[in-house]
């Protein structure tokens, strides 16, 4: 870098233009929500689940049990409203009259899940006349972009910036940044830092797990053969669902005979649940991390002659139709979609000088085959999510896909 | 006279500056529909902070391409690397962090170019293998992002001075640095020979085989160096920040749209710099006009082609 | 100065050189001679460091050499200069010829110092058409055979090994390689000249070595051998009866084609009839458009303008259709599918223009005189001349009526070029119009019914045959005002 | 030597048999046949465009792409799924088209075209859908690749096809055309038309495997995901040389099935997950380097695919 002497004036003349740095000097060491990859606690014999996460920590899933049971405060009908276990934090600093300019980092679109929850976002936002510009960057799925784009929007004088990070660890130096400039609104998956004005998610991973395996300690007769499908190992929310299953499969009678992962291929997931059914004979239950490919599951028992075993699956339109076509026995619990709204709606609050809960934690209620029926909607595509909390939004239900 | 010179200025100009000049048309339609907000301290950065990982890698590869041969390991590199880093520097040790991601890319870069020259395999084959092994060894070793940088080293992606931040600067360090190895060393020279021809080089005394491992050393370093900025702008080490950026064939794609030739021989960093521009530049125009990321794959797609098309035209008149 | 002793090297268990000495001497041209296939190539590859030989020792200057790696050849002094030009055509002159060896100036090529010694070098050997940051790219074949040269006078080589170096060189560049050649000599080099052509060897050579199937027959002194000598030498037999008898003129047919005022970019004017059962020869100097011609009869370089009975072809398939053939100057680029197979290889022609696949491949291929006929052999391991009799083959299958031979016998043993000769005149008295095109003139004179002479794109005159050499070069060569 | 690939083939299907017996019954062994079946295809496609010195890196997307175009056309009605799975072979013939004019008459480097029409394609398609798969196949569609007799029969027709193809005219001129395409040239092959052709074919195989996958396992937005690699990885195990000229389409597609059988076995000795990967990559690069080494380089072979630049 000392090639020519040119080169150092302009440097020096861009040192007096001003050094900056977009990098926060205040560390922030606390964790917020499900996310600090540290502590193992249940210490259980292994029954085929192999050793617990890295992820899991015992007090957000005693936290994420008890959840599951308290009424949440708020409109009963409008469960992205709703909040658990509220401690309000006070946003009278950010309060400004007028027009919002709000902006949006989103991680990625690339899958069903997040299609679901963008629409419902762009038509939520689409209902606050106050909201004249909605500025939204897309980072592909690439932290370094993410980055940059949040960098670039809090110089685009936002009003508020609502960021759905792509990963965790990584995000946090960026979004620590842009607190110092606007108010954040973090969802879905969060950071290690609690300068945002709020973190909005539903109850969780533990629970999205814990429902899933317990539905099956019920369903499936003791020495029963569970094989459990994961996805891929390393994204917490995924993982912590995988330790609360973990926990409650090891205090069962059940035998976890495998514990695989599908990469979210429809046909690996075929192809797995194939070779375990040649192995074992049969299988007596399946535990999911997501339910993208649970009816590739459902179709290998069907392909191999068997009936299907009770199965865990997710909200998805094509998993609940199959469901209720083949009257199976199965439970979804639910990482609902409508968690896009809600932070929209923070945000016009934290920007009237409303409080809002500093950490928002949203109700996530499981399909049973007692309410199948009020979740699934006809004429909605297979990869749609039932949780949308779409359904009054405008542009239901032609912008998701659905037919009219 | 001057319409002379400016005839043969046009029939001699060389891809890199056909991609410079896109590169201005686009920033001039960017300034055009964007205004203001386009040229605004925080696109010029974004745009810089953007493209400086790519940058970098595409450096890297544009050696390895100049030499004949190409590197798709460079994605899962850039993980392994950012995770050695940042797993090294946890302890506050940023000068052995940087040591031990550089030692990890050169020793890939060497086994990269060994199987390609003594074991003759293709350069598709043995960089797609190696990439299914550091794959391997990512998903053995790591669940997630891991390690931490000490703020200190965090500098190096976020600081910026003026308008530029420090991160631009490492990319036009090691741009300028690659740029004296092609253009003023006998590596350089022979890098091109053996690009051109192979058998003409070894012909002429060259030691090819030795040649090509050079060329994957430094771009497996390159690829090392992207994944230390990385590291240091994430604030830990990730495992997949390299196959999810699609540093692989996104730097062949910057590469060729430089101008430099797929085959071999022919080609520079000046054009590569310039492809990387253009991409950054181009998706800041998208961002701006909050283009749907799907449209942005299609026009990158077509670019990319219609450039090199484009160059092959300009070749053959 | 040079020594090499007992040499032995086999290729995939195939012995290809046994037992071979040879030496040479500062301020000597030694020429080595042998039919194709017979080593040449090898023992020059061995000695440049290309090949690790088995067996046998190098020494040079009393010292025993090994060389790994072409460098490690450089570094000796020895440095060849190769029958296909190994040079970089997007790189510069000065590039090239320090390719390997870029002088330096603390650490950073150093680039003036370079492009002026090659300005000096060029200067050396009379060359001022081009300079030393010329892409070598642009140049004519003859410059950068001088850039070749200069690699090789670059490296301050003791031992300079030619393999053909004429075989790309028009006549007059040839003179100009001769004095070349006399020079490097009396600056007290050895230099090793590798070549088929008697005349340059007895021209240019104080001693002559003989190859034969790997082994070593004979080093003479040239003085003491006569031509018939040397290639009965070469052959191992007398070769009394060199070209198959001409045509009677009752053996010649009607006009098969019949081209009046074509040309192109090239060509101009071109008057010429081919008849069913005639050789018709076809002399000129590189670069009078011989092969231009070949091409566009072909349809490969069609002609833009001119009348062409019965079809003036646009492309090579209506050519084909049309009946005629081309067996090209450049077997490996432009003949054969090396990695394929015998049978592929002479059925591509048929396959191509759909004509089914002939069942008699077999039959064509003993008609050709391959041994052994196999078709499932890959082309790439036979001889040149065997190559050349699949490229035959190949074009026998869709029996056309005219074929166009351009340098048949290039790069063919001895003992295949007579049988190649035979076949061509055994296919002309089957009623083939042949039009052959050949830089040999006593092959173009011993074969041709008559001989057509071709000068800067136009025919400059017809000759009968057995003209005399001078003859055909006087009508070659004249410059413009005699013309 | 030409088939090495068979003996690793039977010998990492001896190992399976050891584990899971089940696959030596008929049945089993069909189900693994079935199984590897798009894979087959796509490598018996791909070894027309590698064959001829060319790549073809856009099999992967058009995959996924068949089968979002086809749920969302088909939409669950029984009724349009023939005309739609006439469209989807129209559709892969005609990205193959595109492939193989861009790169032989725009003579851009086909690992270049194909790369920007993965991209293309990928993006076109969730342009239209707005992101995610929408609508859903049909019974009848899914027959192909969820029935096994059905599977296994699409792909030795497939197969017989491939080699048929490669066995007549069009496959000799093609592999002459990879080796040297001026002679080629010379000797009357329409060099353009053979190699758009072998595009055209990569692109059907795709369709067809796109097919036989939506089929096998429904609609999915990656179903499509590393195929081009997974297949020009089969190709080359099967000994196909990479610059073309070289290779049978037989032992491509025991490639592809030795391919399958490593993931199958990988995954039965519950290597699964973390290093499989690394195997992978190690047995790869092993094989091709075996491949190699056996065959010396009489002539310097073509550096790379693109036989264009110049």
């Amino acid at each position: 870098m000392r090639r020519s002497t040119s080169l150092a004036v302009v440097a020096v003349a861009l040192l007096a233009a001003g050094c900056a740095s977009d990098k926060p000097t205040a560390t922030v060491t606390a964790s917020q929500g499900a996310t600090a990859p540290q502590a193992s606690a249940t210490e259980s014999p292994a029954a085929g689940t192999g050793e617990q996460s890295k992820f899991f920590v015992q007090a957000d899933y005693d936290a994420q049990l008890a959840m599951r049971t308290k009424q949440a405060q708020g409109p009963a009908d409008k469960p992205w409203e709703q909040a658990i276990d509220p401690q309000m934090t006070d946003t009278a600093g950010y309060k400004k009259s007028g027009d919002v300019h709000l902006c949006f980092s989103n991680a990625a679109v690339n899958n069903p899940w997040r299609q679901v929850g963008w629409k419902n976002m762009q038509a939520e936002v689409s209902l606050h006349k106050e909201i004249t510009k909605f500025t939204a960057l897309d980072a592909e799925g690439k932290d370094d972009k993410q980055i940059s784009d949040i960098a670039e929007l809090t110089g685009k004088g936002c009003d508020a910036l609502i960021v759905s990070p792509n990963t965790t660890a990584t995000l946090t130096p960026a979004v620590e940044a842009a607190c110092q400039k606007v108010p954040v609104i973090v969802f879905d998956r969060g950071v290690e830092t609690d300068c945002p004005v709020t973190f909005i998610n539903p109850i969780g991973g533990y629970a999205f797990g814990a429902d899933g395996a317990e539905f099956l300690v019920e369903k499936v007769p003791a020495g029963g053969k569970i094989l459990a499908l994961r996805i891929l190992p390393g994204v917490d929310v995924l993982e912590t669902r995988w330790s609360a299953a973990k926990v409650t499969f090891d205090k069962s009678q059940l035998e976890v005979v495998g514990v695989e992962f599908t990469d979210g291929d429809a046909a690996k997931t075929k192809n797995i649940v194939s070779d375990y059914v040649q192995r074992h004979g049969k299988i007596d239950g399946v535990w999911m991390d997501a339910g993208a490919t649970a009816v590739a599951a459902i179709e290998a028992f069907e392909d191999a002659g068997l009936p299907v075993p009770p199965i865990v699956g997710e909200d998805q339109q094509d998993f609940l139709q199959k469901w209720k076509d083949n009257n199976l026995t199965a439970v979804a619990p639910t990482y609902p979609t409508y968690q896009w709204r809600t932070p929209v709606i923070a945000a016009l609050k934290i920007l009237k000088g409303e409080e809002v809960p500093k950490t928002w934690k949203l109700p996530q209620p499981k399909i049973t085959a007692e309410n199948l029926d009020q979740y699934l909607k006809p004429n909605m595509p297979p990869l749609h999510y039932a949780l949308c909390g779409c359904e009054t939004l405008p542009g239901f239900p032609a912008n998701w896909g659905g037919k009219g | 006279m001057s319409e002379r010179v400016l005839g043969s200025l046009s029939l001699r100009m060389g891809p890199a500056q056909v991609v410079f000049l896109a590169l201005l048309a686009v920033l001039v339609l960017g300034a055009i529909v964007g205004g203001a907000e386009f040229m605004s301290m925080e696109t010029v950065v974004g745009i810089q902070q953007r493209s400086a990982a790519l940058g970098i890698v595409a450096i890297g590869q544009t050696l390895a391409i100049l030499a004949g041969s190409l590197d798709l390991s460079v994605a899962v590199l850039i993980s392994l690397t950012s995770l050695v880093a940042a797993e090294m520097m946890e302890s506050g040790n940023v000068a052995g962090g940087v040591a031990g991601a550089l030692a990890v890319s050169v020793l890939v870069g060497l086994v990269n170019g060994a199987v390609i020259t003594k074991f003759k395999v293709h350069a598709f084959i043995a960089t797609l293998g190696m990439t299914l092994v550091i794959k391997g060894v990512l998903d053995h070793l790591y669940d997630g992002p891991a390690g931490r940088v000490p703020d200190s080293f965090q500098r190096l992606g976020y600081d910026r001075i003026g308008p530029i931040p420090v991160s631009a600067l490492l990319w036009a360090g090691v741009a300028l640095a690659v740029w004296f190895i092609l253009t003023r060393t006998r590596t350089g020279y022979r890098i091109y020979a053996v690009g051109g021809d192979v058998e003409v080089a070894r012909l002429s005394g060259v030691r090819t085989d030795r040649v090509v491992i050079i060329t994957h050393v430094l771009c497996s370093l390159c690829a090392g160096i992207a994944g230390l900025l990385l590291a240091s702008r994430l604030g830990a080490g990730a495992p997949t920040v390299g196959t999810d950026g699609g540093y692989d064939l996104e730097s062949i794609a910057a590469v060729v749209l430089g101008g430099t030739a797929l085959a071999g021989g022919r080609g520079g960093v000046a054009g590569t710099v310039g492809g990387v521009l253009l991409l950054a530049v181009l998706d800041s125009l998208f961002n701006l006009l909050e283009v749907n990321s799907f449209f942005k794959d299609v026009v990158r797609g077509v670019v990319i082609v219609a450039a090199v098309a484009v160059y092959v035209r300009r070749r053959k008149s | 100065m040079l020594s090499m002793r007992e040499i032995d090297k086999s290729f995939l268990g195939v012995r290809v050189l046994s037992d071979i000495s040879l030496d040479a001497e500062a301020g000597e041209v030694h020429a080595l001679v042998g039919e194709n296939g017979a080593g040449k190539s090898t023992l020059m590859k061995i000695l440049a460091g290309v090949h690790t030989p088995e067996a046998g020792t190098i020494s040079i200057d009393g010292v025993p050499v090994t060389f790994g790696h072409p460098l490690d050849a450089q570094r000796a002094g020895v440095a060849i200069i190769y029958q296909e030009l190994t040079l970089l055509p997007e790189r510069s002159v000065a590039e090239n010829v320090f390719l390997g060896r870029e002088p330096t100036r603390r650490g950073m090529v150093d680039r003036s110092a370079m492009e002026r010694q090659t300005s000096k070098l060029l200067l050396e050997l009379g060359e001022s058409t081009f300079g030393p940051r010329d892409a070598v790219g642009r140049l004519s074949v003859a410059q950068q055979q001088v850039v070749e040269i200069c690699k090789a006078l670059s490296v301050d080589a003791r031992i300079i090994v030619m393999d053909e170096p004429t075989a790309s060189l028009a006549e007059h560049e040839v003179e100009l390689l001769y004095d070349l050649v006399r020079r490097l000599r009396e600056r007290g080099m050895a230099i090793l000249y590798i070549s088929h052509r008697m005349r340059e060897i007895f021209d240019l050579s104080q001693r002559v070595t003989v190859l034969k199937d790997g082994a070593l027959v004979a080093t003479r002194n040239t003085a003491d051998v006569t031509q018939s000598e040397l290639v009965s030498l070469m052959v191992g037999r007398e070769l009394s009866h060199y070209y198959p008898p001409r045509a009677a003129p009752e053996e010649k047919g009607e006009v098969v084609i019949s081209i009046r005022g074509a040309g192109n970019a090239t060509l101009h004017d071109i008057d010429l009839d081919l008849r069913a059962g005639e050789i018709t020869g076809l002399a000129g100097l590189q670069g009078s458009g011989r092969t231009e011609l070949a091409k566009a009869v072909f349809g490969a370089e069609p002609f833009t303008h001119g009348t062409m009975t019965p079809l003036r072809p646009r492309s090579v398939r209506q050519a084909i259709a049309a009946g005629i053939g081309l067996v090209t100057e450049d077997r490996k680029a432009e003949g054969l599918a090396l990695r394929q197979s015998v049978g592929d290889n002479a059925l591509l022609v048929s396959r191509a223009m759909g004509r089914g696949t002939a069942a008699r491949v077999r039959e064509l291929l003993s008609r050709v005189r391959l041994a052994p006929p196999d078709p499932e052999r890959e082309v790439r391991y036979l001889s040149g001349g065997n190559q050349q009799k699949v490229v035959l083959a190949k074009w026998m299958t869709v029996a056309p009526r005219v074929l166009v031979f351009d340098e048949p016998t290039r790069g063919v043993d001895v003992g295949a070029k007579a049988a190649i000769h035979e076949l061509i005149r055994e296919l002309a008295r089957e009623g083939m119009a042949v039009l052959m095109i050949s830089s040999e003139l006593p092959e173009l004179i011993g074969m041709s019914d008559r001989i057509l002479v071709l000068r800067e794109g136009r025919l400059a005159g017809e000759l009968p045959p057995g003209s005399s050499e001078e003859t055909i070069m006087h009508l070659a060569a004249a410059d413009e005002a005699a013309a | 030597m030409k088939y090495a690939i068979f003996v690793v083939l039977v010998l990492l299907l001896a190992a399976i048999a050891l584990a899971n017996p089940f696959i030596l019954e008929p049945a089993g062994f069909l189900a693994f046949v079935k199984r590897a079946a798009p894979l087959v295809i796509l490598a018996a496609g791909q070894y027309f465009v590698i064959v001829s010195g060319e790549f073809d890196l856009s099999v992967g997307s058009l995959v996924t792409v068949e089968v979002v175009v086809a749920a969302r056309l088909i939409d669950g009605n029984e009724a349009a799924t023939w005309p739609v799975l006439a469209l989807l072979l129209a559709l892969g013939l005609l990205v193959g088209l595109v492939n193989g004019v861009v790169t032989t008459l725009l003579r851009v480097p086909s690992f270049i075209t194909t790369l920007g029409m993965m991209l293309i394609l990928s993006g076109a398609v969730f342009l239209w859908t707005g992101g995610a798969p929408r609508g859903a196949l049909s019974q009848t569609f899914r027959i192909f690749g969820r029935d096994t007799l059905y599977a296994v029969a699409i792909m030795v027709v497939v197969g017989v096809a491939a080699v048929l193809l490669t066995r007549a005219t069009y496959g000799r001129t093609l592999i002459a055309t990879g080796d040297n395409e001026r002679a080629a040239a010379l000797s009357g092959v329409r060099v353009t038309r053979t190699r758009i052709l072998a595009f055209v074919i990569s692109g059907l195989a795709a369709a067809v495997a796109g097919i036989m996958l939506g089929g096998f396992a429904g609609v999915s937005a990656q179903v499509g995901q590393g195929l081009e690699f997974s297949a020009i990885t089969a190709v080359v195990l099967g000994g196909v040389a990479l610059g073309g000229g070289r290779g049978s389409v037989v032992a491509a597609m025991g490639g592809a099935f030795t391919l399958e059988a490593m993931f199958t076995l990988l995954n039965l000795y519950g290597i699964s997950g973390a290093l499989e990967y690394t195997l992978q990559g190690v047995i790869i690069i092993a094989a091709v380097a075996a491949g190699a080494v056996q065959l010396p380089r009489l002539t310097p072979t073509p550096r790379k695919g693109d036989a264009h630049a110049s």
